[in-house]
């Protein structure tokens, strides 16, 4: 089972050189820092930058600098400042090439569900909702299974939507998944995860073709 | 043709109750301080504010929201603000939330006099209610009407006597957007330069946008997420 | 009897401190050179500029600065460059205050023909289009009779339009007139120019109320 | 990441007979000069152009209709060339007149992945025709579609290797517009530079837009109308 570098250390491996990608909140994040060396990619926050950075040396932080998460960055040689209205442009013409990001669902068909939770304070979808209806290439990184014990990969989305038929990845703690046709296709397992525990944390429908080798990090 | 004014409070003079005002800024990062300290001493009521956030308890939108100078809130992230959710959970304050590129694109469009566009953000959730849903291309896409502002009051890293303006690194956000989208456009400077000092290949927002300009003063710039790589 | 010169001066004294203005090709460039001192007023050229300046000195000039004539131009302090959408956005937003632009003709409820003559090679309408259909204010320069002695204010345009319903102010050589309601309305005569000189130059309806003074330039 | 290459000759090896290309530029000023050299050089037949101007009969886009390179022209204005009138007269070229300002905003909305875009340009004239009239706010608007094409291709006066692109003065014009809507962008620029030389707020065209770009040489830059105020 992985935990949560584990999560992001196999979506760094979807991670090619030359790609623009777009990280989300938590789990996605953490991608940056196991992108392998040899591949560079741009990261893009929706806030207004491309060719965002590490976080600075303490001391060095400035206020106008900052990722949509809010936290202080910086910026590498080749960046590019812009507007809201810029930078949404970008994602929704398609030039973002990757974007990686958290989900409360995902369903059999791609919808994804990551927003809002029925009696609870609603914060707001942020960009969640441009990025999952322009992205060409979205990739889920999730726990598949809630406290409860209860899968998140679902026939239909419980939660109200943030996006319809959308995400084409998931990546979670016991396994990697494509989305398509209807179903998650079970491509990886997670170390020392079996087919039946994956089995029994799928609600939606599951196609396993063949033998499904545990994943290589 | 001069647009420099005094200070936030000849700035904000005319800011009537119930008006609709967009506010630049992502978070506490581009805010128009000044400003919004004017607001909260001027103690405008009922206003109808569109920004991406609503800054935090005591900072930024929070400082108005605590004088319940606020009637709707249109934003896409909300979160960080514990006097937001009490008045919105008790019915006092009304929010739409809207995601972040229609935000953008729609204060874009009032300042390029487009009555609407078209986004696929949103398309088959409760964002698209009452909404006319349009197939181009095989996919489908949402009309967004542009935003009416009477008053938009952004923050410029500097700006010239002929209200042009350049923004600092991620302090951009919303402000050139909102800047193009009020009736009236307020803009707040750290520097005023006269005119002929920048650069014309330079300037973000046009001075046609920009109705008055002051230099601000005493910034706090506030960081609300400071995250910091520890000296080797 | 007013010469290009007395129509572009004429003209001029319309334009009001603070104001925003695209001068057309041709009559309304002359407008620039009477602009009365202690009026402030920005020029704009479509094809990205506010500021625009008088033509460099010789031996100073700037193949990359040019107007929307093709000519060779300077900036004035405070002035500012953009791409081609945004300065076609302020226009449509309304920013730009006022619009002077030449024309073939103009019908009594205010549309303008002014860029294609059939059975000649068209040129194409450039901005045209989008200036008389955004701009609040348009006073349109013109001769009010063709080389033939035939009227061109007119009941309905013959020429295929430009825009419609949105002349607010036409300066010929005879008169200037306010377009409203459906008809011209005489404002002022041209120098040494009569009444009657204005009624057999005129085809669309005319209004001519009360006494019409001589204009003073 | 570095989108550097060789020079005009490999920027445009893959533009095919065909194809729809956007061509940066305002008259004669700002336009892909080596690009177009290199076009001409290679040929290619049955090109359909979206660019506001044609050039002269022996400069620009002019050389390619001189080679007979064109099938169709999208502009807004199409004087000023002999050839350009001879081959509409004989059929032998197309041509479409479209308003200057929907020609830039049409380039935009495909910049912006929004599908149409909405302007009271051509409302009620032949530009109008067979185009969905739509009313808001008490106007007429036209509904006009985003432009696709295979190739932009632009010129900027300061890039760096990662495709971010700076402009100079009007030259600007048309090229960041089209540099958005290409599916492939080429872009030439008088002085390329290692990135991190350029200021990230000054860029015009974020690299994200740029596949290929390349420092041009031997630019003419010749101008249209030479106007001069004597020296006194």
């Amino acid at each position: 089972m992985l935990d949560k570098n584990g999560i992001a250390k196999r979506i760094a491996k979807e991670v090619q050189d030359g790609m623009y990608v777009n990280l989300g909140i938590g789990i996605p994040t953490l991608v940056a820092n196991y992108i392998p060396d040899g591949i560079s990619v741009v990261l893009q926050s929706e806030n207004g930058l491309l060719g965002m950075g590490p976080f600075p040396i303490d001391g060095q932080e400035d206020a106008d600098l900052i990722n949509a998460g809010k936290q202080t960055i910086t910026t590498l040689p080749g960046s590019s400042t812009f507007d809201s209205a810029l930078s949404f442009g970008m994602i929704r013409a398609g030039k973002v090439d990757l974007t990686i990001l958290g989900a409360m669902e995902v369903s059999e068909n791609g919808d994804i569900a990551n927003w809002k939770i029925p009696g609870k304070m609603v914060k707001g979808m942020g960009g969640a909702m441009d990025l999952v209806a322009s992205a060409q290439n979205i990739i889920v990184a999730m726990q598949q299974v809630n406290k409860h014990g209860e899968s998140k990969l679902l026939k239909a989305c419980s939660l109200p939507l943030t996006g319809v038929n959308c995400v084409k990845k998931i990546v979670t703690e016991l396994g990697v998944y494509e989305v398509k046709d209807g179903a998650f296709h079970l491509l990886e397992r997670a170390p020392g995860v079996s087919v039946e525990e994956i089995k029994k944390a799928t609600l939606g429908k599951l196609v396993i073709a063949g033998d499904i080798s545990e994943m290589i990090l | 043709m001069n647009k420099v004014i005094k200070n936030a409070e000849e700035a904000v003079r005319d800011i009537e109750d119930g008006m609709t005002l967009m506010l630049g800024g992502f978070g506490l990062c581009g805010i128009p301080e000044n400003c919004i300290t004017a607001l909260v001493k001027k103690g405008t009521k009922n206003l109808t504010c569109i920004s991406n956030n609503a800054g935090v308890d005591d900072f930024g939108i929070g400082l108005m929201l605590q004088g319940k100078q606020v009637k709707k809130m249109i934003s896409s992230y909300v979160g960080e603000n514990a006097e937001f959710e009490r008045q919105l959970l008790s019915g006092e304050l009304e929010v739409e939330l809207i995601p972040q590129g229609t935000l953008a694109t729609r204060c874009m469009a009032a300042g390029y006099g487009m009555p609407a566009i078209f986004t696929p953000a949103g398309v088959g959730t409760e964002v698209a209610e009452g909404k006319e849903v349009r197939n181009f291309n095989g996919k489908d896409y949402l009309m967004e009407m542009a935003f009416e502002a009477d008053f938009a009051i952004v923050k410029a890293w500097k700006g010239d006597t002929m209200g042009n303006l350049i923004y600092k690194s991620t302090a951009r956000n919303f402000n050139p957007v909102m800047a193009m989208g009020g009736k009236i456009t307020i803009a707040e400077v750290e520097e005023l330069v006269p005119a002929g000092e920048l650069d014309p290949d330079q300037i973000h927002t046009p001075g046609i946008y920009v109705h008055r300009i002051f230099q601000g003063s005493n910034y706090e710039k506030r960081i609300e997420q400071r995250t910091v790589t520890p000296k080797s």
